[in-house]
């Protein structure tokens, strides 16, 4: 983390006051309070992260469906927004970011179920031992979070899939999928506490050491199961995108293809509008990613950097593959090359170097086009609008790149360690094993769980629209309404 | 009369019209169609997808003259919307039996 | 408001620099400077705050209107912000905000007409004693309150109303309904001076004791007079939303029905527009409320909390009731109830606690709808874009909503009360008639100097177009363009 | 500058520390360390400059042209953004921001080229003494203001050149032309150099004077020319639009005119989407405007300010003088307006005062209207969507007229001279010139280098698709895309 | 059978077609089409660029009836679609040999 | 020659043109209209506002053929758009005097 330095001096200019009058520094110490900088940059990068989901999300998400289908995607994405916002502060926020008792490798508790005890003066730690934001601006934050992950979902069961069974599915999915997830790669006991605890380890007495380290252990264990592995995720490639990605699979080959693919011509309605989606999601991903430094430092300017530039060269590797194989960039690849890449620097936003940054996103590009255009039409299965293809991919892509442009040797920051209050010692094989069994784990709960759920849905509402339905479109079948009446 | 419909390439509606207003005709019709011929027509990819895409636009002249002109009005438009490659398009003769001019309730030639 | 504790610490802190060297104490004491964290904040606000009306609000009100008048309506929206902007730093904010002499019950004086003697250096007081930001900042804040709320007006007039009636309409309403309704909710002498004359009063010996009280009073006195009637508005219901919608109503009562009205059918020409408009309503709204708190602290981030929940609580109960009355929820509905929720929260963002706001979101959602759907027809007006049903009816409901959701007994974080230095003693039944007589009295302040201007405008330029040109559509007979050529 | 008061306090609370621990404030001292305040609107800044340009700026020329060429503008745009990003962190920040050896008055060196040495805790100067922010975030910021420049130029060069052609010369423009303008006009010593340099002449001995005074000179001289000419550009007036319309003039008179120009109507095909882009640039502006202050403080809200002004005094005068020529206003002459008010305000923005804005937007709004519809006809040359007659005449208008409005008679703030320690007496007549100076070698060098790249580019690929397929459009042509199909 | 074609100002299509209905004819179809004639149209202007539009958005209506109910048709129509302005259009009647139903393969009046 | 007109749903207009093809014809127009007819709309619903949109997009197929292949045209028509259900829609045949190809000047039966 590179609050390091100016902590160091706040630190010392507060030892300096200390010297002066005890009273106030004493009080400082015991309740520190936030920076205005801090929450200025949370409060705009959780404002950033909705714009994201509407109206960028859903443009670019219904640029790509048929004209019939446009307002059925936009309505969608709307409502997951919206049932997720209100699902957070009910027990969302909880079951991802309390202690979670017996089940706490897997998720948290209910004991801030309804935002209980939460008021404007409540703060939570930063990644940066006494600094500290308000904990609303912070849920604000995992509140977009947690609406866009399984929004990116509709995506892959576009223009076929009945809006009542939507409107049962997200909610369950948010519950079973998304709140673990979340508490398992990112719920930890914060650089207080661990701090705390090496520091009486350290300091403990030859007799007193063994109590000492089941104390640091203790603390150690109180995160997530994927934390506790040691993998790491700036800001949500396994959480988010792996995590909607394969989601997006498993619905695309419950659902079935859609009526006429493969036969009738299925052109974007609107790249326009796809394009506007896709500025839309680049704007707001550096809240998304920046923003998850949780402080308004050089980490946060450092993922942005990374954010601009890994987006950039992932378009420009799709265009330039493109170019090679058809002659002709398409817009449509250059927008889809962005978005590969804006996943895949996801989780290495705050770790990687720019150059490392650059390469990830050259990376992402390709592999994500060769996916997305040749491997799906191999396999043949209809995901309308690419969600696996691109952020699952990319997910996977990012997520293990992280363990290697993380790498101190290549530029990235490395994995800081709170114990020794520097930055670790870096071992790229354990990160890959590490990063690899959280892709897996990810991969495997988010899969099942998703497949049980869309049989569920299809015994009570039903997965489908009629042929007929289908034909005429969702606008007008399951909202009464066109998107356009020019 | 007659019902003159010609299909051409959409730039050159333009020149046509103003060929048939020198010719002293005072009203004609135009409609956005989509033509399928031996012009052929181009590709589009979208991501994985592949589309052929055979229709191409095409605007529709209709233009209702007396029996007497309908020559003079097919040279018009042949010689004006030609431009010698393929695709150019192609003109129908129909007969029409009646014609209202519908403010004036005048039928026939004067009412076109 | 809940940036006390940080205050209090901030004060201790200074209170032992102060041990240290009185001088740059003093100094700091005498002329407080702003907090870059919070001028980072309000910059971001305003900023947000423009991007609600242009493109947002014209796009949502855009969307609604038939092809042919779609242009009129995106020249009207921007028109009115441009407008409004530059009499704002001509006379609009003197107006508002300086004492007003013998009128500052009600308007403002002209003491910074032309932004008199404003620098970049000045500052202006937030809600928080000793805690200023840059005067130009909150300027530009304000700036954009005030081009919103005539813009949220056209709506109502939509599709029939001469463009140089609106050109004549728009600057006469500003200056004659927003400034001083702006001023009488608004204007206040600020924590400062009503704790130094708190704190006299408190020490002054007991002869003393009259003069100081007088001082009070005339502290207390020098306010507009909504605010010294006790009547709170955190982010503008009233003087936003409700000024605004009574003034469509009397509008769209005045011009009569569009030609056609009921018997063509005039089906929003781009709901896909009116989506887009209603996404970045809802971004542009958190600087709208959370900018309102003046800093970036603990209530900012609440009144975000809450501007994402009421928000999303109205639309899914907009949602449901539709399926419950027509069995097809549609994205229309979604975006309106998003709307009606964010006008309802608006007044009580700062003061509600997240479940407040839910539910004041949550009932907002169903008035507004059932008031649309069904009143408003059996009424049988043309309030084309519904701005009285919306915004005058969810602005009530959140007027009167505040002063529930603001009790403490019920989350809300209740009354600061300065001269105690703490919340007060909550009484709602009290509160309630506050804020009915803050709603009383802007409906009748602008209803009907709105009906006076529009009879004045009739005079001079007329109201409307002939019935031709109101069928050929504003478009091409105001501005000669069409808003598509495809 | 405006940040001096605040500072002097600042200072003044560091030396109160000093009294009690030196070693802290001497830490404090040597390392100082950025304000999160600053941080946060920096990023803020930067993101905003990003949905400037994507879907901004695409949206804003992509509205204007014909629906066939749609989807080629917003690619172009797009593709401008995201190579120039690229080429920011590969070598064109160093050779913007680094000293130049030997050619250092007319570009940098490659010391920082792949961002060499940069980490999250590297710093660089404001243009206040001991205020910095993190590298990072400069890099990012000034890093949009390279990547919208040459998009300007595109709209010049709209629906008739093949992207092969601008995928060549775009590079090749920022590299040659970009780069070294912006290391001319903003590159310089810093203020901490600077005042050392001129406090060390003042203390120097009467023998060392000369010695100190050669250092004075050897601190000044390390910037780019045109700012040791001492002409002053805020935000870019000279630097982005003079630099790119320009070129854009250039390039469409070597490109000719558009098959049919003259004889085919080519109407805007969506005003909407004109309109929105224009939304988007105001919006995205005032990160453009008011984060060139590099500090939240009162400068940044002045230009934040000045941006509202001048931009909605240039609308209304175009609107205005339109209403007077041709009876009707138009939205597009409303949206042309307040880009040229935009343009125009960019070097003033922190220089001027509101009231110096707003004329100066009236002057550049009536100005540019003359031009785009009067004098571009005269001329009869087709540049497609004004990018000379907004950008070049409304910068060279924005660029002298910086030298009225910054004097302190006429409300501005006048020039800080960092060796007094204050701001310097104003000398309109020599400021006027130095303005002119720095207008003509833009004028010149963006000219000639464009002329000879536009001719190599020729050379080597070709500019222009054949007549028919200019007919069928670029979207089809270039990018076998269609941007709707409805 | 003939085929009536009319071509008349849009907002007057919801007339006419409940006109026709109360004929007794069940279907019809309509086209969006532009159309020039006497009818002047107007000048859009875009920055410096003016131009003249002739083209006006017109409805065309076609419908096929039994020869025998042409006139009343054609009557129909022109009672319902006229404004007395300049542009309310015309109606041209045209013969038709041969109709079809597609789905029961009926044919001639009984296929419309 | 004959002008073959056909309205059919949207989806089928690929089953109707390779149909067509295989006949040996080598071109034909389509235009996107609107038919009104047996088939019933659907209601939309915009706040309080409900419209009943009884219009529905249709396609209508235009072909001009030599007058011997008007009935396996049309029969080819009928077998390729039928899918049963009400709203299949119509053919309808009537006579062309005259035809002409604008790249060539060729006429008649060798124009199309
Ligand atoms: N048999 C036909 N019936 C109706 N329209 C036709 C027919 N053949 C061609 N067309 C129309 O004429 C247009 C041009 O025909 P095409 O064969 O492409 O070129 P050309 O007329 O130069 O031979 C086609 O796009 C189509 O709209
Ligand atoms: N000779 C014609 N052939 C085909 N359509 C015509 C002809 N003359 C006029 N029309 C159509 O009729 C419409 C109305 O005609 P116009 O001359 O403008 O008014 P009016 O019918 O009242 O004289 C025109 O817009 C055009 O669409
Ligand atoms: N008399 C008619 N003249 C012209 N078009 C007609 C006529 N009747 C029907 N149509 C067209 O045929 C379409 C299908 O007709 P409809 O009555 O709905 O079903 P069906 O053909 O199966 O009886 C209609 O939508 C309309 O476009």
């Amino acid at each position: 983390m590179t609050e390091r330095t100016p902590r160091r001096l706040a630190v010392m200019a507060v030892a300096a006051l200390l010297t002066c009058v005890a009273s106030a520094a004493a009080l400082a110490a015991d309740a520190p309070t936030p920076n205005k900088g801090d929450t200025a940059w949370m409060l705009t990068a959780s404002a950033l992260v909705l714009v994201m989901t509407v109206p960028g999300l859903a443009l670019f998400y219904g640029g790509l469906v048929r004209t019939k289908n446009m307002l059925s995607m936009l309505m969608q994405v709307f409502y997951t927004l919206c049932v997720v916002c209100i699902l957070w502060v009910l027990f969302g926020y909880s079951l991802a970011f309390t202690e979670g008792g017996a089940f706490n490798a897997y998720v948290g508790g209910l004991s801030k179920a309804f935002l209980a005890g939460v008021t404007a003066d409540s703060t939570v730690e930063t990644f940066t031992d006494g600094v500290v934001i308000p904990e609303l601006a912070y849920i604000a934050f995992q509140m977009t979070f947690a609406a866009i992950t399984p929004a990116l979902i509709v995506g892959a069961l576009a223009e076929r899939m009945k809006f009542s069974a939507i409107a049962l599915f997200i909610p369950l999915w948010a519950t079973l999928v998304y709140f673990p997830i979340a508490h398992m790669v990112w719920y930890w006991a914060g650089p207080g506490a661990t701090i705390a605890a090496a520091k009486a380890l350290a300091a403990a007495a030859a007799d007193a050491k063994a109590a000492a380290q089941i104390e640091v252990d203790k603390v150690a264990a109180n995160a997530g199961l994927i934390f506790q592995w040691g993998a790491i995720d700036f800001a949500g490639g396994t959480v988010v995108h792996i995590n909607a990605g394969i989601a997006g699979l498993v619905g695309c080959l419950v659902l079935g293809k859609r009526v006429g693919y493969g036969r009738e011509a299925m052109p974007p309605h609107s790249l326009t509008m796809c394009l506007i989606g896709a500025g839309l999601l680049w704007f707001g991903w550096f809240g998304f990613n920046a923003g998850s430094a949780l402080e308004a430092g050089g980490t946060a300017a450092l993922a942005m950097v990374n954010t601009f530039v890994a987006t950039a060269a992932a378009a420009l590797a799709w265009l330039f593959v493109e170019f090679l194989l058809k002659g002709k960039p398409s817009l449509l690849g250059g927008a889809s090359g962005a978005v590969a890449g804006l996943v895949a620097v996801t989780p290495a936003a705050g770790f990687a170097g720019p150059m490392g940054a650059v390469v990830l996103g050259l990376v992402a590009g390709v592999v994500c086009l060769i996916f997305v255009d040749k491997i799906k039409n191999a396999f043949g299965y209809d995901d309308a609008l690419d969600v696996f293809g691109v952020h699952c991919i990319g997910g996977i892509t990012g997520a293990i790149g992280t363990a290697i442009v993380a790498a101190p040797a290549f530029g990235g920051t490395g994995i800081f360690d709170y114990a020794a209050g520097k930055v670790g010692d870096y071992n790229m094989t354990a990160q890959l094993v590490n990063q690899a069994y959280a892709v897996g784990l990810t991969l495997l709960w988010s899969g099942v769980v998703t497949l049980v759920l869309l049989i569920l849905v299809k015994l009570i509402v039903g997965l489908r629209p009629g042929i007929d339905q289908e034909r005429e479109g969702l606008d007008l079948v399951d909202h009464g309404e066109r998107a356009y009446n020019y | 009369m007659k019902l003159v419909t010609a299909i051409i390439k959409p730039f050159k509606l333009e020149d046509v019209r103003s060929a048939l207003m020198d010719l002293g005709l005072q009203g004609l019709t135009v409609t956005e169609v989509k033509g399928y011929g031996r012009q052929k027509g181009h590709t589009e990819i979208y991501r994985g997808a592949e589309y052929a895409v055979n229709f191409l636009p095409k605007i529709k002249v209709e233009v209702v003259v007396p029996s007497s002109a309908a020559d003079k009005v097919v040279e018009a438009i042949v010689r004006t919307a030609r431009t010698g490659q393929i695709g150019d398009g192609k003109i129908f003769v129909t007969p029409v039996e009646h014609a209202v001019r519908v403010r004036t309730g005048e039928t026939d030639d004067s009412a076109i």
